[in-house]
């Protein structure tokens, strides 16, 4: 297994994460993302993904673009126990709503910090800090019910993939200038994700245990 | 300060990437006594216009080796003005040495010997296996490295090693090294002692282990490299401070700081780290001269010794005036 | 912005920061904001609660990115701990030299009443923190959500008066939401941000829940329209 | 535009916009647009290729140096620009890590930089790691001369000194204040023991709470690939962001007593004090 990835990207985080939890072996292949952008090369182009974006996800000779599209993949393959992305229908369609709303928060508080931090002056930065907030607006409101009804996670009743899509760049979203103080739910919930037991952290998201590796 | 006696580099030659290893002989070319294993001796290192630095290193010698005293050194690359200016002494070039102590001898009543050394500890642990190995003494020598470049003084382990008695152990993380001294310390002969030296963080693990282990601690030896350096003026004495504005005067016990003197006297001084780090209690000296213990005025302002800093300085003279 | 506003409603000294239960027995950290003052609350493994100034008084490091170790809240930028009474228990770098005595981070006075965590913003003055902390008067049996509304906490009190709640103690509503008996507990977070916590006299079905939340919402849409055209 | 700056200090010292890369292809008509002390600036090649720059109408003066842009924003410099030999010694490879933004005092960005005792919180596994937490005493002394402080005598026990290595090491260190926003920091070099790394933090204050900070290796190691060196640094910087960006108040206050220092912090304390003494308020409390 080979993944193309970069230590400061949020998507990357979440297959070294999950590769982590499923405690896959794999071979990380840094990119150098910053400064000399070779993701965008010609040959990064051509034979690994056309849109050069990472991460890319190799299993011997299957490649795999966009990070939700590589968890819903690695859960269905080898999560054993069906715990990470369960079959039960109604849940997978919980799920995907979060699926879908990770790629909001990469197009909005991920660019935010982009823009923030590795110079991407080409975004709207008000324009995607509203979108952030906007965003977590909703995952606050849904959680708060969550947690009104007794559960923790995004969807079902233990963590899944959808928990994990949303997680780094919520986590990561003050880098962008957005803060998340005003939602108490949301804060929790993000508390929760880094209490789970083998958690690791990426740079800019520390682990509370100080031993693990 | 003891007696030195000056000694010339007859032979000098790197025995690992970063370990010098020197061979010193005494210039009046009489013999140098005969070496007890673990025993260091001082080397005077000069420094133009400053007292000499002194700093101890542990001798390699096997027995009967009296012609020079053999070291080992690692070289730190930027360490107190100790090895690195070691590794430029040159075959030829003269040195002058102090006394021999051992802090770290081998135990009369010990039947079998368990050696650990960690890095650039093997130098006191090589003097005991060569003593051992001459008296078939029943030991094991356990020789922790970063890799196999790294094993130093290689033809003085050759026995030990033909007898099967030297065990190395090879780029190990801090897990590898617990697990192996795990083995290691469970469970001690009677009549076993266990040596150890090397970083300090090697011996901490060392010391750990075996209290898990309940090895005992008559049985438990250790060289910490970093003895503390018995600088003559630490050892406190007491003085007395006087306020010139209150005039009031009290006495510092040893152990105790003028602050704390001050504050039972009723004469509060606003502090904050009480480390002698923050400044806040910075106070004028009218008179006397202050003994500084502070990291936060310059040398300058050091040596003017017109400043203080009173939760840690003392005083150099029996009386101190100050600004308060 | 860590500085407290100036408690000029006498009335308004304790406010409700956090639901008790989202402290965890010497587990999480979690910020609470009093009138522009940042706090970072914890619980102890006896249960006792603690609410600091979010600000180690070492670096400045905000003290809700740390962590909890063996009951001491652990500064996450060089680890420095602090025990319960907030004194400096530990500085990893220098462990062999004494602990400054009188280092201290700022704590405010705290108490737990009517399932919540109530602080007082007047720290050190000596007058308020006398001011017994409420006592319960609306029946709070379920703990529905904090809603965080930007809008001043006075326009969110005259939006609860608008929709047929009441006044009964300090910064508490007593109302129905969506047919259900709730009380509403006003914390003024700063002069622009209010959070409401929104509490249900009894455990409500599960359709009656989310009815109920459906109205929260729409309450801090309509809070949040009157506060913008007011300013706008 | 002026500079929103009246801290003479700073106006009259020479301030890096980033490195020449980013003027590739870049014209008067169509420059590299930065801000550099509250003011947009813009900055390109001419037909010749020396470097130009101006804010508004007004032109800067600007030069070149170790790859990077540097621009007295007073045009009247108070000395030349820091020497740093070690970007031109044999034997050496430059490595740009480029830069990454820090909404912080470039004055609290430079001080972490100096700062050992957080390796084994913030840069746990990687700079440190607990229970090894102890700072051993080093030494501090200010260059008059060339008004440079530097701590020398520093180490620290690293517990993973490349991605293949497997037992640690008691690095050496050595850092220098070159200037209020720029240091270098000397370390061993894992694949050369007795040579020393030069890491160079150059500290580009966008105004008094956000900066860019870039960094530039001068390395003994033709081992590693450019990817991993760049991608270490960028793993140190971003664990230090949050941390940075999680100081109150942004602007680093000067004075004792609002900040407790404790004994390994003598390195930052003795930059502050420098600060206060040489009368720095851009982005300080006095």
């Amino acid at each position: 297994m080979k993944l193309y990835d970069y230590e400061l990207s949020g998507n990357c985080y979440k297959i070294r994460f999950f590769l982590h939890m499923l405690g896959l072996p794999y071979e990380r292949h840094s990119v150098n993302f910053f400064p000399a952008r070779e993701h965008k090369l010609d040959s990064f182009l051509s034979d690994v993904n056309p849109l050069g974006q990472i991460p890319v996800l190799e299993d011997d000779g299957f490649q795999l673009r966009d990070a939700q599209a590589i968890l819903v993949y690695l859960a269905s393959r080898y999560d054993r126990d069906r715990t990470w992305y369960p079959d039960d229908p109604r849940l997978r369609g919980e799920i995907q709503i979060w699926l879908a709303t990770a790629d909001e928060i990469t197009r909005t508080a991920s660019a935010a910090r982009l823009h923030d931090s590795l110079g991407y002056t080409q975004f709207d930065i008000k324009a995607c800090r509203a979108g952030a907030h906007a965003v977590f607006r909703v995952m606050d409101d849904h959680l708060a019910e969550r947690q009104a009804s007794g559960q923790q996670w995004l969807a079902g009743s233990h963590p899944t993939i959808a928990d994990i899509a949303c997680f780094p760049y919520t986590a990561l979203s003050a880098e962008g200038g957005i803060t998340v103080d005003e939602y108490p739910a949301l804060r929790q919930w993000l508390w929760n994700f880094r209490s789970q037991p083998r958690f690791v952290g990426m740079a800019g998201i520390m682990a509370l245990e100080l031993t693990n590796q | 300060m003891s007696a030195t006696r000056p000694f010339v580099v007859r032979r000098k030659w790197m025995t690992t990437p970063d370990v010098a290893a020197f061979e010193l002989a005494p210039a009046d070319d009489l013999a140098v006594p005969e070496i007890e294993p673990g025993a260091h001796v001082e080397f005077m290192i000069e420094r133009a216009g400053q007292p000499p630095l002194v700093r101890h290193y542990s001798l390699c010698n096997a027995p009967g080796e009296r012609d020079a005293f053999v070291f080992g050194i690692k070289l730190e690359p930027q360490s107190r003005g100790g090895s690195s200016w070691i590794h430029t002494l040159e075959t030829g070039q003269t040195v002058k040495l102090g006394a021999v102590r051992n802090l770290f001898p081998l135990s009369q009543s010990a039947r079998r010997h368990l050696l650990l050394a960690g890095g650039i500890g093997i130098t006191p642990v090589l003097a005991m296996a060569q003593a051992l190995e001459a008296n078939s003494a029943e030991y094991q020598l356990h020789y922790f490295v970063r890799g196999e470049e790294h094993v130093a003084f290689r033809e003085r382990l050759e026995r030990a090693q033909a007898q099967g008695r030297l065990h190395v152990h090879t780029g190990l993380d801090a897990a590898g090294v617990r697990a192996v001294l795990a083995d290691l310390l469970d469970g001690p002969a009677a009549g076993e002692h266990a040596y150890c030296c090397g970083p300090g963080f090697f011996m901490d693990t060392v010391d750990e282990v075996a209290q898990a282990k309940h090895w005992p601690e008559e049985g438990l030896h250790f060289e910490r490299f970093q003895a503390a350096p018995v600088a003559a003026d630490a050892i406190d004495d007491a003085f007395e401070v006087e306020l010139s504005r209150s005039g009031t005067r009290c006495r510092v016990e040893v152990g105790q700081t003028i602050i704390q003197a001050m504050a039972a006297a009723g004469c509060e001084v606003i502090t904050s780290c009480e480390q002698g780090v923050c400044g806040t209690c910075l106070t004028n000296v009218i008179s006397g001269t202050p003994d500084h213990r502070d990291a936060y005025l310059s040398k300058a302002e050091r040596e003017a010794g017109k400043l203080i800093l009173p939760c840690v300085s003392r005083s150099k003279a029996p009386l101190l005036i100050l600004d308060l | 912005m860590n500085s407290p506003i100036g408690v000029e409603m006498q009335s308004q000294i304790w406010q409700p920061v956090l639901p008790s239960h989202y402290l965890r027995a010497s587990k999480n950290i979690v910020a609470g904001f009093l009138q522009g003052q940042e706090l970072a609350l914890w619980r102890s493994e006896a249960g006792a609660v603690q609410a600091w100034e979010n600000r180690c008084p070492h670096r400045g490091t905000r003290l809700t990115i740390g962590r909890i170790l063996n009951d001491q809240l652990s500064c996450a930028y060089h680890g420095w701990e602090f025990d319960t009474r907030g004194g400096c228990t530990a500085i990893p770098a220098n462990p062999s030299l004494p602990l400054p005595k009188q280092l201290r981070v700022k704590s405010f006075p705290v108490a737990e009443a009517d399932g919540m965590v109530w602080v007082s913003a007047a720290a050190g003055n000596a007058a308020a923190s006398q001011a017994l902390p409420p006592t319960s008067t609306g029946a709070l049996a379920f703990f529905c959500r904090s809603l965080g509304i930007r809008a001043p906490m006075g326009d969110v009190a005259t939006e609860l008066n608008a929709q047929g709640f009441k006044a009964t103690g300090a910064q508490t509503w007593e109302g129905t939401l969506a047919g259900q008996a709730a009380t509403v507990l006003l914390n003024e977070a700063t002069s622009l941000r209010t959070f409401a916590h929104v509490w249900l006299s009894e455990e409500p079905a599960a359709a009656a829940l989310s009815d109920v939340l459906a109205k929260c919402r729409l309450f801090r849409r309509d809070v949040e329209a009157r506060a913008s055209s007011r300013s706008s | 535009m002026t500079f929103q700056c009246s801290d003479k200090t700073i106006l009259d010292d020479w301030l890096t916009v980033g490195p020449l890369t980013r003027t590739e292809g870049k014209t008067e008509a169509l420059p590299y647009r930065t801000q550099l002390l509250g003011a947009e600036v813009e900055v390109w090649k001419d037909v010749g290729g020396k470097l130009a720059a101006r804010t508004g109408q007004r032109s800067l003066l600007i030069q070149e140096c170790y790859g990077y842009m540097w621009i007295c924003p007073s045009g009247a410099p108070r000395k030349d620009l820091f020497a740093l030999p070690e970007y031109s010694q044999p034997g050496r490879r430059i490595v740009d890590c480029e830069g990454i933004g820090v909404a912080v005092s470039g004055l609290r960005m430079v001080e972490n930089f100096l700062d050992m005792g957080h390796f084994p919180y913030v840069h746990a596994h990687y700079l440190g790691e607990v229970p090894q937490t102890e700072v051993a005493t080093y030494d501090v002394s200010v260059d008059e001369t060339a008004d440079e402080i530097w701590a020398t005598n520093c180490r620290f026990f690293q517990p993973k000194t490349s991605k293949s290595a497997t037992t640690g090491l008691d690095v050496q260190y050595r850092y220098r204040v070159v200037q209020p926003m720029g240091a270098v920091l000397y370390k061993t070099a894992f694949p050369r023991p007795g040579e020393m790394d030069a890491i160079g933090l150059f500290v580009q204050p966008h105004d008094e709470e956000s900066i860019t900070a870039y960094c530039l290796l001068a390395y003994y190691d033709d081992v590693s690939t450019e990817t991993d060196l760049v991608g270490f640094q960028h793993t140190i910087f971003g664990q230090d962001k949050p941390i940075l960006e999680n100081q109150v108040p942004k602007k680093m206050p000067l004075r004792p007593g609002i900040e407790v220092p404790t004994r390994c912090d003598a390195m930052s304390v003795a930059f502050r004090r420098w600060l206060a003494s040489r009368g720095t308020t851009y982005g300080a409390i006095a």
